[in-house]
């Protein structure tokens, strides 16, 4: 088997090393009552060929958005990442790596960590960011129970305007801990005001920026609101492009970010794995969930980059930990620092720009169509429209003629009759003129 | 060879600064042409200070990133004797497999009649993850170990309440990762901990001292991390479930039993799985990993949200509670788990099969004894074996030799080596 | 740091014996199942000794070659002050693009009709690299430098020979890179060497003296490899013109004045171009490569085969002579060319574009010059600049220090840079 | 421009130090004549997004081997190549590097050059090998000079059952150096016997091992009679897979072994880069072409290698080199070695034998076939089958269903109506079930 180095000659030289006549003695401490009776039910090896074609196979079932028209957003967006991202996060240097406990044979690592770090914090505009979450829906919740960690208060107020996933996470992290987490109404008309909601019990109020449903609104007031209160604002953010062209939340007043990184460097994946973004202010440091690379200097005065604050972490602190997060998502964070690497200061914006034309042009192509109705005001690479008919039906049909039209609010807000005409429509820089056609051709047809 | 150079380079190692120190306004490492902005709809909230992000050109974010890859270890450089963390070869075929455009361009909201492909992968997947561990059902979004283990005490919790019974502790071993007292906590556990015997394994009597009512389970790691078979884990199964309390396992140490052992039936009801180590794919310097948790028939209906089911029109995935036996705790992840990890560890099984997957333990265990066995009289060997899928030593061989376990470390690394683990587990000495 | 240590292992710098050194026998880094053989078509003639090959699983080949690899210095690694070898960021696009199925899997044999995006791309290269030659035709299928010189040198011959006129000559420059008269002897031709002034270049009335009607052609490098623009070029071609000669022109150092100024303006008959050099296609530690000759209207009736032609049906690609104009004087080469080259040499032009091609002449003139401008009171010029793509130093300031030339080169490996070429041109003292 | 690290801002200061206003002062010494009047009539430069996307039109253009069912061969086979050698090849400090001459840093290129060479000496039964050649026709046209150089003598004669394009670019380049090469006919029938032709002027017999038409022939007789009269037996080989499983050249008496080495590590990619192969024996290297790498020991006596025996080649020797050949394809001949050190000693021998196997099941199906007339008694993966009408047509129908049925020998030999229906047919291990039975079906109908 070609993944194994053993050869029967060796496993036997190694027995009588050990002095054991059958790999069975190794296994003497297993109860007898604990070993199978009948053997595994599954199919044997198989060669490199036989596994690709049967990949192959289960691949080409799927109509992928790296062919068909697309127009899907809700917490995951398909950017162009450049091929530089995807060969250097393959090198086995970085890929076959070890968490970076030693850092003498880790510098590799831990470096692309500390810029991964302030990367974050620079777009967040905070003061500081951790070495990444799973994603952006448990960074989500591990920001609120931070922020319990820090205030001391055990209530949460989470937006109608935040991803119904990182709703859900939130909520399920924060009952099981005996927490208090007001759900509000899913904030489709925009019309939410948070602000009287905030009281001297609150810890948090989480809001997205831009939200669910794609606007874009100053957080200034409930910052102002949350601060008053001794509250802490938590921003959650799906779209980290957006970041390249409006305020960031930390210039808002935002206390946490929690954030998805997915949109930067890392492939759609059907949804995973992405990486999760934490940023806060240095004064919160020591209740931050998750890794935390610092700079450093050797014995010889060179500078080198280490795990830091570690007594926050499960591996010293154990059940007084900030969180029970070790294994994290660095991979995804390096493709992510890459990729923004790549971008540079000018690239990021102009990406960012170019995303947002892209939606202002698909959103007057769209609102042209009979059954088409605009909701946003505001948006930035995506937005919501009301459509004539069930949008998920309306979907079903583009689908079947190979375009993917967007996301169906009903899919994640299953039970309401108010959305399920909901339609949310995303336009990236890898949308083009005749994607959109296509689009503007299929909606026509469904809703006509 | 020990002079300095000017550069600080010498030959093939070479220095290489922050990327933030090597900003050069102007140049980019994208061509993006000029946007048309004229209309916008962000309500006045354009950014309004530059970032300060630093900008390069391609082949210099190219060579920065080449210089620090070449300034870490990895499984493709050379051998890891750690323990706990079970670091294998990374087959490339799963990168590639992971790669083809039907997975990686996949949206996780694409209607479900577009991504029947995939639905089959995660049911593929989950389908040997139960067949290896004969368990009843699979949690598959977690994303990484100590996740999946929240995931197993929400469910145990869940199952609990469910029947009324508030009990209030967890039972974790001395030995423990501390990510099992860390989750126990996080799931409002408080965490009791029971010591080892001197034979390395939980004190069987300590435990039962400390099991009550109050107790909602256990987590026990099997093999546990001093690379020892729990060999009371029948016995303590039966006393766990005697007090109407679960019994987690710790699967981080699978490797060792995997095709030989199954949890099912060790009288186990929810384990977590670590797919970037026993499973092969890659740790990527700290993730992105997965922890898909098994479930015994008792915990199996409060699984999380999302889970694939076959239908005869193919396969669906139920994303909200649906009523029918399932009772769903919510969920802990956004879309529906580490696809993309799924896909490698599935090539990896597949590549294996049954008969690779029992070879795997059985070599990883040969290979653990046969260090013991080399190394028995020169190091001091804490337990007697076999052991399991690692060996433990303490300090007490550097003895009085004023050599610490640390410069014993940093004497592998200059042999090219990564240090084994020195930290843990907190019941020998010297770690 | 310098003690030896146990393994001969330093950290990260790993020793790795041969493969051979790692055989062990059973152990395979394939699977491939047992064959039925029952029936065989092999005539009697079945192998009857092993072969020897080393035997290795997966993971041990794949640390082998890891570690060879970290062996090595690269473009990615950091700068090759190279003269002559133009060596440039290779992008990761054209290898990605290189890759796609639509392209890596095809047979060069296949049905014409079932390769027209492949002959599109043969297509499309050549017209990019006829326009930024101004040049009549070319010749894809040479696979590298000199095998464009060889491929050009047979087109001049036949070209004469077709006239009837059987010259025995061709004229290199001193400086003239090893390949040149290489390939004249290789093309049947005796080689006649010409001096260079003391400015760096061809000495005209040497050249002029050498210049009879034996002479087939010149074989001149434009930008030289003293890097110096030829500026006597038109004189040169006119005289060589006026013998009956061909100009054959050594375009290895095109990437100087790519998109700035064109062989076709120049007089010359022929040139080959590296698409591993100007063309970013990676140097590979020694090719693959791709050396297209571009070709004059005098001579392009005799260019090789096969070439593409694009037809009312699409593509078609002449692979027999045809009648017509063409009278191919043969074939240098299985297949087509070096199409996976062609691929990545498009991919990179497309990227950069008319004006990102003139730039790319520009800054490598500027880095040159800028270069001079900072070393030349430390190190000893050999020519007054303007320089074009390199610029040339000789050993004259090291004379009475004891430091050799080779002293130098090793200095600048250890300061983490691959050395200046050094053993050519043969015009400078130190070489 | 991604690629181009300069900035203005650099451009300027640069032209500051230099003393220069503008970079046409640069360009000074090209003649005002020389300097194109109009602007060079080609596009600007695009973005990564837009050449993939045009790359991609492209490609979707193609019918490619990676989809359809192939029975393509005639000098080029796809293998399954394990997913390990892409990535291997494609590391940077392999990918990237320059020609080895620095030994200091390019030992990793020398050793895996050292490998190779050694591989290819093994395999073929030869004493050395070199570091690689353009391809298989280029090995095969140098062999004939090399030969002509170690006997000192004028005439080749050259196999009818010798791949096309190998004889054609052996004669080319024999003819611009005066040489006399004898072609003597195709060899459809394997009636051929060259052993009466070898005299006292005869420098090499060239031959292909299995030959063009697919037959395996003991070449001892031939050898013994090239021996005898004082000439060298080259023997080519187009497909290098077929060594795992029968004799090697050396073993019969060849004293240059010149082979195509594509099968082994490297993808079809419409016929190049490959690598070609060259070994002879000991007493011939100072003739060889090419590089050649060697073991050696440095100051401290630690073993390292070295580019050897340099006074052959056109860097030192100019025109009294045995070649004009310099960059050579040594990436392409790492994947040959990693594939074939994936597959070591027995590996190599199953895949040849799977090769073979799966030929003989197709050859006895397509036997099956009415219209359909066999010409090997012999063969490896590849066989010559008579049809009832012309093979190109045929070739296309087959085409036109989306099938690769093998090649047309008319493709290569186009004026010979005795050629016209003789189709070449290869399996390889790539071959499955469904695809023989697709051909099958297919062949049926175009031949009824
Ligand atoms: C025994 C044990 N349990 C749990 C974990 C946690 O797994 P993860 O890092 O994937 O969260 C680890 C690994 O780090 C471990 O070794
Ligand atoms: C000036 C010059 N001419 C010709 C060549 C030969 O090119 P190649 O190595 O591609 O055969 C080179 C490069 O090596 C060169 O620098």
């Amino acid at each position: 088997m070609r993944y194994l180095p053993l050869t029967d000659g060796d496993r036997r030289q190694m027995m009588e090393v050990i002095g054991c006549d059958t790999i069975d003695d190794l296994f003497k401490d297993v109860p007898e009552k604990a070993t199978p009776k009948s053997p595994i039910n599954l199919p044997g090896h198989s060669s490199e060929m036989e596994v690709e074609s049967a990949f192959n196979a289960m691949a080409m079932k799927n109509l992928t958005t790296s062919c068909a028209p697309s127009f899907l957003g809700a917490g995951a967006y398909r950017h162009h990442v450049p091929a530089a991202v995807d060969h250097l996060i393959q090198r086995s240097e970085f890929l076959t790596a070890y968490t970076p406990y030693q850092p003498e044979i880790s510098q590799g690592t831990l470096q692309y960590l500390f810029e991964f770090q302030t990367q974050v914090a620079m777009i967040t505009g905070m003061e500081a960011a951790n070495a990444s979450m799973y994603d952006g829906a448990t960074s989500c919740s591990e920001a609120v129970l931070m922020a319990g960690r820090v205030t001391r208060r055990d209530k949460t107020i989470v937006s109608g305007g935040l991803h119904p996933h990182y709703r859900d996470v939130t909520a399920t992290a924060s009952r099981f801990l005996g927490k208090e987490v007001l759900l509000t109404d899913p904030d489709h008309n925009g019309k939410e005001d948070l602000t009287g909601l905030v009281d001297g019990d609150t810890s948090s109020v989480v809001v997205q920026y831009p939200d669910f449903f794609g606007r874009i609104r100053d957080l200034t007031p409930l910052a102002k609101a949350c601060h008053e209160a001794g509250a802490l604002l938590v921003v959650a953010v799906c779209e980290p492009v957006s970041l390249g062209l409006i305020k960031p939340p930390g210039g808002m007043g935002a206390d946490i970010v929690a954030a998805e990184g997915q949109s930067l460097g890392n492939p759609l994946s059907y949804g995973g794995p992405t990486v999760g973004l934490m940023a806060t202010l240095n004064k919160f440091l020591r209740q931050m969930p998750g890794r935390l690379v610092g700079e450093s200097l050797d014995t010889d005065g060179k500078r080198g980059y280490v795990l830091t604050l570690s007594t926050r972490e499960q591996h010293i602190r154990r059940d007084k930990a900030t969180s029970n997060i070790c294994t994290n998502s660095g991979l995804c964070a390096l493709a992510f620092t890459i990729h923004l690497s790549l971008l540079g200061e000018e690239g990021f914006a102009k990406l960012a720009r170019l995303n947002h034309a892209k939606a202002v042009e698909l959103a007057s192509r769209l609102l042209a169509i009979d059954g088409v109705e605009m909701l946003n005001e505001t948006f930035f690479n995506e937005f919501t429209v009301r459509l004539n008919r069930p949008a998920e039906q309306v979907v079903e049909d583009l689908a079947g003629k190979g375009i993917l039209g967007g996301v169906p609010v009903s899919r994640l807000y299953p039970q309401s009759d108010d959305l399920d005409r909901l339609l949310l429509v995303a336009a990236t820089e890898t949308v083009s003129q005749s994607d959109m056609e296509a689009l503007t051709k299929g909606l026509e047809e469904a809703l006509s | 060879m020990s002079e300095a150079t000017i550069t600080g380079n010498r030959g093939l190692q070479l220095e290489e600064p922050l990327i933030f120190e090597q900003d050069n306004p102007g140049a980019a490492g994208v061509d993006l042409g000029d946007v048309d902005t004229a209309e916008t709809r962000l309500g006045g909230l354009e950014r309004s200070h530059p970032i300060g992000l630093p900008s390069l050109s391609e082949p210099q974010v190219v060579r920065h990133y080449l210089r620090l890859s070449q300034k870490n270890y990895s499984i493709d450089s050379g051998f890891y004797p750690l323990g706990s963390c079970t670091m294998k070869h990374n087959p490339r075929l799963n990168e590639k497999m992971a790669r083809l455009p039907g997975f990686a361009g996949l949206h996780p909201l694409q209607p479900i009649s577009t991504v029947q492909g995939a639905l089959e992968v995660i049911d593929k997947c989950a389908g040997w993850l139960r067949e290896l561990t004969g368990m009843e059902a699979i949690a598959m979004s977690p994303a990484a170990g100590a996740h999946g283990e929240l995931t197993a005490l929400m469910c145990i919790r869940s199952a609990l309440e469910d029947r009324g019974d508030a009990r209030q502790r967890i039972l974790v071993p001395e030995s423990a990762h501390g990510t099992n007292p860390a989750s126990a906590h996080f799931c409002g556990y408080g965490v009791d901990s029971i010591p080892a015997d001197n034979r390395g394994r939980v004190d069987l009597a300590a435990m039962k001292e400390k099991l009550d009512t109050d107790v909602a389970a256990i987590m026990l790691t099997n093999p546990n991390t001093c690379g020892l078979f729990e060999n009371d884990v029948l016995e303590i199964a039966d006393a766990i479930h005697e007090a109407g309390a679960f019994f987690y396992c710790d699967g981080a140490n699978f490797n060792a039993i995997v095709g030989r052992v199954r949890p099912g039936d060790m009288g186990i009801d929810a384990m977590h799985l670590n797919l970037h180590k026993t499973f092969s794919t890659p740790h990527g310097g700290g993730g992105p990993g997965s922890g898909p948790v098994v479930l015994s028939a008792d915990l199996a209906p409060y699984a999380p949200l999302p889970f694939v089911v076959h239908g005869p029109d193919g396969f669906t995935l139920v994303e909200h509670a649906a009523g029918g036996g399932a009772k769903p705790f919510g969920r802990v992840k956004g879309f529906h788990g580490q696809f993309g990890v799924f896909v490698r560890a599935l090539a990896y099984m597949m590549s294996m099969g049954a008969d690779g997957m029992r070879q795997v333990a059985e070599d990883a265990v040969l290979n653990a004894n046969y260090l013991l066995a080399c190394l028995k009289d020169s190091l001091s060997l804490c337990f007697e074996g076999p052991c399991m899928h690692e060996v433990l030593f303490d300090d007490g061989f550097l003895k009085d030799t004023g050599v610490t376990t640390l410069d014993f470390a940093k004497a592998m690394i200059d042999e090219g080596f990564h240090p084994m683990t020195m930290y843990f587990p907190l019941v020998v000495h010297g770690a």
